[in-house]
């Protein structure tokens, strides 16, 4: 199709979407209703047998905590799936690192002094998702992003030699599989997948919850290396990757000889 | 039941995914031998672990709440899988889809470790879960995972312009897809707050059926039938399965398009059936099936690229099983079952044989390969064999399952649906045929270069060319085969299939086994059997198929007489081809045309 | 109370058709950052604080960040 | 009876649908598929309010409050992280198209025209 038809067709058919979206939602119960029995059921599992104060918390690591292992998967597949689609192609090589530029000293010392907050910040988050908002996910997010707070400060030859994609990757992988080991441990003991299988404690304690706290952090651990793992990727690809002419466009289209043996030499000159 | 039953569903889900940790972790150190060796094992796990349900679930079902939440009075905060024949079925066919995949890249993908391994075991743990969940929001979880495993699979090849461009195309119509479920689900939720099939099917009963519910529905079905190919939203499936590593597009076309219909299948019956009555949900399958069967037919046959060729033909048989499951009836969908595992053996071991002749000879293409794989006699009779079976040669399972399909459509008043079915498969095979004869033989001569897709310049998949096909990389392809011709020849097979598709309809039984924890033995279905007229109509298609085949082969004289035929006519087919345009502005159209055309339908009817 | 969440679904809707009409990445990136930071303050006046710290960390800066670092990549504004 | 903020769930998708479709850049794709979802978290968090509730956490209110809906939400952080990690393989895709098409440009991608 050509733009103009493309777009016609668009506003054609979006009108009619948007009819039969506006007709069904004349259907739902008014904004703001009573009506959530899933719900309240579930506030008062979380509150009650449970002793899960973020309820919220109970849902994702309790109640459907199969939902979270997927969801967990879903991340860890994406980050390989990333780290293959962005491995150095045949004709790439490293050129080694370029200098970040010249970084402000005040923005260096911001970073340096934010990492140690922000790590701080993460594993409380971490530590107190069964109570408040946050949790593995949430907190895991700021570990990751508070690791790259030392790029922001010019340090990322720093950043790589403390944490090289091999270690990041071990402790993804330890993470999920983490989630997994509790859920198979609760088929052990308790006779099912996932169940919650330690004392809950008394609600608003900070050891409630049950198993709650412990897939918090396996969570958080995978996360947070996810994250660190996905930036880095995208990072390596301006930082690090340079290719050895530029643009191949088309150049593969018309290859006649295979590339045969020569993705082996450049595969993944990262892992020295 | 037994516990230890009760502990087999989610295990299979578990025992991949543990896996692929333990690779991605280890991957970089362990020895090429080990990782396969892990991956096979977990997945044989996977395999017998799928055969022990299967044997579990006779007339019941196997249901199991995760976190031990089992109902009180009707309803849990919690997860459960619901396991009868056709999920457990399913799941068998998927790991023995897997197991045959990891035989046959024993050796293959040299380059980034264990990772292909690692999206494999997850791609498998997905798929698995897809198939036996009972909860709406969990099936999307599990769709989601499928999905993002399925992108990076698409693009692996990332020296080649090809596959990056159709992994964007799968996945952004993909994720589309996914998104409209998800606020498919969000509507249902909201209306009757809950998320388990059977629950949603008990809330929803004694409603009437309102915009809410069809354009819910509506909505949800979208994602899966983007997934399950259907026209307009089946854009993706020759981008992505054209250039994905030939053994994952087994798994695409074998099995992940299939359970987009399996998903439509399972939560109409399970949570919607109350308010979506068979009569509403029939006619839009049976037209979605019979354009996408057409569509699927053409522009197989306008295919010169080999994987291209083969991905059009899953088009034309996705349709032809919309069809089938459009007449939402026992027999019909009993035979459609058989049909699905039959397609899956046959059409995988034609993916694999593609992916010989690309190892072998660097490319795809049927006319630059004219003749040029005379030397490769194994693969040359597998890959004809495989084309009589797609075009549903007696005794092959798709034969089977297309037979006892055409009856049940038959016997519920589309007799009609014959000339399609038969049809379709000729038209098919006939040009899978058309191309092995071509490749394989130097029959004919090689395709005009104006017409059609090419496949040159696509890249081997494994590291050097192959001089001698190793013994692994063909022995899946021959116990593909194999395992397709017996499905065909197992005695009962018929009866067992409509006794599944008989529980897979049950909605209620599905309720009270979920809920209530009743498992109740619905009646026996009437003994189904193949037929004389099964078997001339089986021996037809097969003798058009190879009609269709020579015509492609000695057509020119023909196509200089098309050449007369006034552009009326032709304009169809180019537009259908414009069509493919490979465009993602054009594919994300077509999806809200979709969408739009699934929610009138369901109204209007 | 409602108040304050129709304005907040004023604002999603606008800067969510921002996001969609501004075709150059760049700024692109940075109204993708202002629709998610629009989304955290839905959340939260809809009672959802959970969601909201996710959508703050994920939807105002991972995301857009890994924009940022692809537009360098593939050559900013076209 | 309330239903603006459900609407506006159908407003996102749109919206991102017709940002997919006029894109004249991969990275602007990207980020109006992200838009397109926002719709989904939008209607779940919308059909899980319950007006005049507050958080699903109890930390500070005694057991027995009035909350929201605290399932849309656990499914709204579900999806989040969905959309976050499809994003990156769409980006990753998206830079090594750059590379081996030498553009982003949808118009311009023609290796898989039929």
């Amino acid at each position: 199709m050509t733009r103009r038809s493309r777009l016609v067709l668009f506003v054609i058919v979006a009108p009619v979407f948007a009819a039969l979206f506006f007709l069904a939602a004349q259907g739902l119960p008014s904004f703001g209703s009573e009506f959530h029995p899933y719900g309240d059921r579930a506030v008062e599992m979380a509150t009650g047998q449970r002793a899960t104060a973020n309820v919220v918390s109970s849902v994702n690591f309790d109640q459907r905590a199969i939902d979270t292992l997927g969801e967990e998967f879903i991340l860890f597949g994406s980050v390989i799936g990333t780290i293959v689609l962005l491995r150095p192609a045949p004709e790439e090589r490293e050129t080694g690192l370029r200098s970040a530029g010249r970084v402000l000293p005040t923005t260096r010392l911001a970073g340096y002094l934010l990492l140690p907050v922000s790590v701080l910040v993460g594993l409380y988050v971490i530590a107190h998702g069964q109570l408040s908002p946050g949790g593995g996910f949430q907190g895991g997010v700021v570990l990751a992003t508070g690791w790259h707070l030392l790029y922001v400060a010019g340090r990322y030859t720093a950043l790589r030699r403390a944490a090289s994609p091999t270690v990041l990757e071990i402790a993804e992988s330890v993470g999920a599989a983490a989630y997994a080991a509790i859920g198979l441990a609760g088929l052990v003991i308790g006779g099912a997948f996932l169940v919650n299988f330690l004392p809950t404690g008394r609600l608003n304690d900070l050891l409630s919850g049950g198993t709650v706290p412990l897939l918090n952090g396996a969570v958080g651990v995978a996360v947070a290396a996810a994250i660190v793992l996905l930036l880095s990727g995208f990072l390596e690809q301006e930082v690090v990757l340079r290719q050895t002419e530029e643009p191949l466009a088309g150049s593969s289209i018309s290859t006649e000889e295979p590339l045969a043996g020569s993705s082996m030499v450049a595969d993944d000159a990262e892992q020295r | 039941m037994s516990p230890t039953v009760q502990a087999l569903p989610p295990l299979l889900v578990v025992v991949p995914l543990l896996a692929a940790t333990v690779l991605a972790a280890s991957g970089r150190v362990l020895p090429r031998l080990v990782i396969d060796t892990v991956s096979m094992l977990s997945c044989l796990l996977v395999l017998a672990g799928s055969v022990m349900l299967l044997n579990a679930t006779g007339s019941r079902r196997v249901v199991s709440w995760l976190g031990a939440y089992p109902p009180v009075d009707g309803s849990s905060v919690g997860v459960v899988f619901v396991v009868d024949r056709i999920g457990a079925g399913l799941a068998t066919l998927i790991a023995a889809l897997v197991t045959a995949v990891l035989t046959y890249t024993w050796r293959y993908f040299d380059e980034v470790e264990s990772y292909f391994h690692v999206l494999i075991l997850l791609f498998l743990a997905g798929m698995v879960g897809f198939a036996l969940t009972g909860d709406l929001f969990n099936a999307f979880v599990f769709f989601e995972l499928m999905g993002a495993v399925a992108y990076a699979l698409t693009g692996y090849k990332i020296e080649e312009a090809k596959p990056l461009q159709g992994a964007l195309n799968f996945a952004v119509i993909n994720s589309l897809g996914a998104y409209c479920s998800l606020l498919g689900i969000g509507l249902i939720y909201g209306r009757t707050g809950e998320l388990g099939f059977a629950q949603i099917q008990r809330a929803l009963a004694g409603q009437s059926t309102d915009w809410l519910v069809l354009v819910g529905t509506a909505l949800v079905f979208t994602g899966f039938l983007v997934k399950g190919a259907a026209v307009p939203l089946h854009f993706w499936l020759a981008d992505a399965h054209a250039v994905a590593p030939s053994p994952v597009c087994v798994l695409f076309s074998g099995v992940m398009v299939e359970l987009g219909l399996y998903g439509v299948a399972r939560t109409w019956s399970a949570a919607f059936s109350p308010v979506l009555p068979a009569e509403r949900l029939r006619p839009v399958l049976m037209a979605a099936g019979v354009v996408t069967a057409l569509v699927g037919a053409v522009m197989c046959l306008a295919q010169y690229h080999l994987k291209r060729l083969l991905a059009f033909s899953t088009v034309g048989h996705v349709g032809m099983f919309l069809v089938a499951l459009g007449a939402l009836e026992p027999a019909a969908i009993g035979g459609l079952a058989i049909y699905v595992v039959g397609h899956a053996a046959v059409k995988g071991a034609l993916f694999l044989c593609a992916g010989i002749v690309l190892n072998a000879r660097g490319s795809v293409d049927e006319a630059e390969l004219h003749g040029r794989a005379r030397d490769l006699p194994a693969t040359r009779v597998c890959f004809l064999l495989g084309g009589l079976a797609l075009a549903a040669l007696p005794p092959f399972g798709t034969w089977l399952g297309k037979t006892l399909a055409e009856d049940g459509l038959s016997h519920a008043g589309f007799g009609w649906t014959d000339y399609l079915l038969v049809g379709v498969s000729a038209v098919t095979g006939g040009a899978v045929l058309r191309a092995g004869l071509r490749i394989f033989l130097g029959a004919g001569a090689p395709p005009g270069t104006r017409d059609g897709t090419r496949g040159s310049g696509e890249d081997p998949e494994t590291t050097h060319h192959l001089g001698r096909i190793p013994v692994t990389m063909l022995v899946p392809i021959v116990a593909l085969l194999a395992g397709g011709l017996i499905l065909g020849l197992v005695p009962g097979l018929p009866v067992l299939a409509q006794d599944a598709a008989s529980q897979l309809l049950d909605h209620t039984g599905y309720a009270a086994a979920a809920l209530d924890g009743i498992s109740a033995v619905p009646p026996p279905a009437p003994a189904a059997s193949w037929t004389l007229s099964g078997l001339l109509l089986g021996g037809l298609s097969v003798l058009l198929a190879l009609a269709v085949a020579a015509v492609g082969l000695y057509s020119d004289r023909l196509r200089r007489v098309f050449s007369q035929v006034p552009t009326v006519v032709t304009l169809p087919f180019r537009a259908l081809r414009t069509a493919h345009s490979g465009h993602l502005g054009d594919y994300v159209v077509w999806l809200l045309v979709g969408v739009t055309l699934l929610a009138i339908g369901l109204a209007a009817t | 109370m409602m108040l304050l969440i129709f304005l907040a679904l004023g604002l999603v809707a606008v800067t969510g058709t921002m996001v969609a009409l501004t075709q150059q990445p760049a700024r692109q990136a940075v109204m993708l950052s202002v629709f998610g930071l629009t989304l955290a303050i839905l959340f939260m006046t809809v009672q959802a604080p959970d969601v909201a710290l996710s959508q703050l960390a994920i939807g105002t800066a991972v995301v857009p960040l890994m924009i940022m670092l692809t537009i360098q990549k593939v050559g900013g504004p076209q | 009876m309330i239903t603006l903020p459900y609407l506006v769930a159908g407003w996102l998708f749109l919206v991102g649908c017709y940002g997919l479709v006029t894109s004249r850049n991969l990275v602007h794709t990207v980020a109006c598929l992200t838009v397109a979802q926002s719709a989904t978290y939008v209607l779940l968090l919308a059909v899980g309010f319950r007006a005049g509730a507050t958080a699903p956490v109890f930390a500070d209110v005694p057991v027995g409050t009035r909350v929201v809906d605290p399932v849309v939400q656990a499914l709204s952080l579900t999806d989040i992280v969905v959309s976050a990690t499809v994003t990156a393989v769409l980006l990753a895709l998206t830079v090594q198209i750059y590379k081996r098409h030498g553009t982003v440009n949808p118009d311009e991608l023609r290796a898989l025209q039929d």
